[in-house]
């Protein structure tokens, strides 16, 4: 339920945008989420109707389009590529709710299934992207 | 475009000081310093966050003896957990007594996330417990909040100095607000640490001793606060104009 | 593809024994004890190196009183100086005394790039200074030198031995060798840390005290030698069976 | 003249390449060489022809192709991107010669033309990098 504060954040940063390119509508805004976050993709989107309704006038015709990133790890040390749907079956609630609140502690929870490591790089799927936000001057 | 950057500055607006307590160096005493910081702002009467920076070498929550570190409550984002009135925000409540073994992207990243997703609501100060270097720590809150005012911890040390004194160079240089330093474990009348200030044109806030006792009272907020450790320190805070 | 990485063991191996001096926690006395068993190594015969890897908060110039740090020499990669023996390299030849705001992927770039083209030659010791942390610089090093064997370095203070087990919890999961644990700034009977590695099964290598002595004896090699502290770690380094 | 160590690292790295992937003869190798590392191209060709010299069999009809790459500054803070080229100029021969060594003291000599952070990232153009190798199994 921490999902209403990174909608928030997709709203704030849209009215951002909408001032410094002078738009007078937003009419579309496409929103990457990283699987590595595990968001719930419901309540995300009722937060978002939530945060939007202020700010009737320059949302009300926009759409939100909501696209699931897959999450891919890279390993450091062997180069070894993984997917995390793959790995989070060995975590524990507790875990994936530790990811859930910050991905970045996979290092601490998951290791490289070839070679042990918890040195890997998060290729894509981290969490909360805004890949464009679009509208009418 | 990451969504988190522009929503921080609406997290945070309902806090009047946020105070950063660095140094560069590590073992001179931010942690206990900016522990015990929380504890005495929080006693006099005002509203105190504290947030541990520190994810390599987490240390608030040993010092102030906060061992029931759960998952922080979900509400609209995640709300501090209270103790002894200061709301409390450390990565231990997600990676437990487990090494988080991350490299400087995702330290950036973990700042960034928890700074767009914690409600600290209204706080007279936010005190940041900093971990050693200039790195991406020290540059994100640089970057992300732009009105942080530093207050560096150092050492007689020799050693220690040279390296806080680089903090200083790089803070004074971007023009970031620095509270003043304060000398801790200090053992004599030198002068050598007062003097170096004075030459950069920084203020010296005072000093605090070596205090023996002091680890004893680690993990005992009672004891904490009746340490010399911390009554030298709330004199520095009482004579300083800025608290 | 990133052509430093392959030939960083080409680089290395004419070199005996690499030990890293770490203990993720900062102000341990990692810098202290790097620089004095360089010293104490090289006096007794052996040829050695010393790697300053701490770009935030470099110190083993100023404990050694090392002050013509120019440029090393370009023959064939980079040849590090000599000082009393020991061949030294720091970010300091490069950065001065300015500081150095590197985020981790500036800090890891930096770290392979100096072991792709140093030319250490035939050592039997490089001895490499680590930051505190257990983020991009242990990460590599553990990464780009398999056989890197860890000396850890702790203080008897429970603040500074949590985040020392962190890094030994770490290396031990990821089979890193571990040389053992100096205890510094020991202050008594105190046998926390001896029963703590007990438990870990990990070599509890010897103390050094707290001394008093040691401030005034930095930046002047003769004097650091001489000190207790380094009598101490020369005792440690006698009974050791691994040098 | 430590470009030797860095021809050195090219050779070794297709020396190993060569190994995986059973190849006999290499036929081509492709460099990039960063402009911010200030690499002199005559010293380096010369380095890598020397390096290249005792390993005949495998290199003898090997060419190499080396791509200058523009070094472009990108300030995390305010944004704006910049050319290495037109930040040179403000350095002295020294930290020239530390760019030279280490890239990343960019970050000690160097500030953002705009708001002068020394935070920034380097886009491109950082060093030596191997774009691929190819020859014949
Ligand atoms: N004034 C003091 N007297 C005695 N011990 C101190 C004092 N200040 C700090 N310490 C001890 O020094 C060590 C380092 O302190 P810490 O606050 O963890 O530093 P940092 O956060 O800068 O790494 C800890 O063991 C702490 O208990
Ligand atoms: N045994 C000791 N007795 C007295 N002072 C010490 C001792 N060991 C280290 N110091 C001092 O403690 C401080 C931290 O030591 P340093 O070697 O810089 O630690 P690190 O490299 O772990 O940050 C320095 O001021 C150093 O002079
Ligand atoms: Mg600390
Ligand atoms: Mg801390
Ligand atoms: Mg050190
Ligand atoms: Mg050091
Ligand atoms: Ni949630
Ligand atoms: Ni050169
Ligand atoms: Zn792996
Ligand atoms: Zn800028």
């Amino acid at each position: 339920m921490h999902e209403w504060a990174l909608a928030d954040a997709v709203v704030t940063t849209a009215l951002k945008v909408a001032e410094n390119e002078g738009l007078k509508e937003i009419s579309e805004i496409i929103v990457k989420i990283g699987e590595l976050q595990t968001i719930d993709t419901e309540i995300f989107n009722f937060a978002l109707k939530e945060v939007m309704q202020p700010q009737k006038e320059l949302l009300e015709k926009a759409t939100i389009k909501i696209k699931p990133e897959k999450a891919i790890l890279k390993c450091k040390v062997c180069k070894h590529e993984w997917l995390f749907k793959d790995a989070v079956k060995n975590l524990s609630e507790d875990e994936t709710e530790s990811l859930h609140f910050i991905p970045e502690t996979a290092h601490v929870y998951l290791r490289c299934p070839e070679c042990n490591s918890p040195d890997f790089e998060i290729i894509q799927g981290r969490g909360i992207w805004i890949d464009s936000i679009s509208g009418e001057r | 475009m990451d969504p988190r950057i522009e929503v921080i500055d609406k997290r945070l607006k309902d806090i009047k000081k946020i105070i950063a307590v660095a140094g560069g160096k590590g073992g001179i005493g931010k942690s206990s310093v900016a522990s015990a910081l929380a504890l005495i702002l929080s006693k006099m009467g005002h509203k105190v966050g504290l947030f541990d920076l520190d994810f390599s070498g987490p240390s608030s929550h040993i010092i102030l003896g906060i061992k029931n570190y759960d998952f922080p409550k979900e509400d609209k984002g995640i709300v501090p957990s209270e103790y002894y009135g200061i709301k409390f925000m450390s990565i231990i409540s997600f990676s437990g007594e487990n090494p988080s073994p991350l490299r400087g992207i995702d330290i950036s990243n973990a700042i960034i996330e928890l700074l767009a997703i914690t409600r600290w609501g209204s706080l007279d100060y936010l005190i940041i417990d900093m971990p050693p270097g200039i790195g991406d720590a020290t540059l994100d809150i640089i970057r992300v909040i732009k009105r942080t005012e530093f207050l560096l911890v150092t050492t007689p040390s020799k050693v220690a100095f040279e390296t806080v004194k680089k903090s200083l160079q790089l803070l004074l240089e971007l023009k970031v607000p620095i509270v003043g330093v304060i000398e801790n474990m200090a053992n004599s009348k030198n002068l050598f640490v007062r003097n170096q200030l004075e030459h950069l044109n920084i203020n010296y806030l005072g000093k605090i001793n070596f205090d023996k006792d002091f680890e004893d009272a680690i993990g005992d907020v009672n004891k904490l606060y009746n340490t010399t450790f911390t009554q030298s320190l709330k004199e520095i805070v009482l004579n300083c104009k800025f608290f």
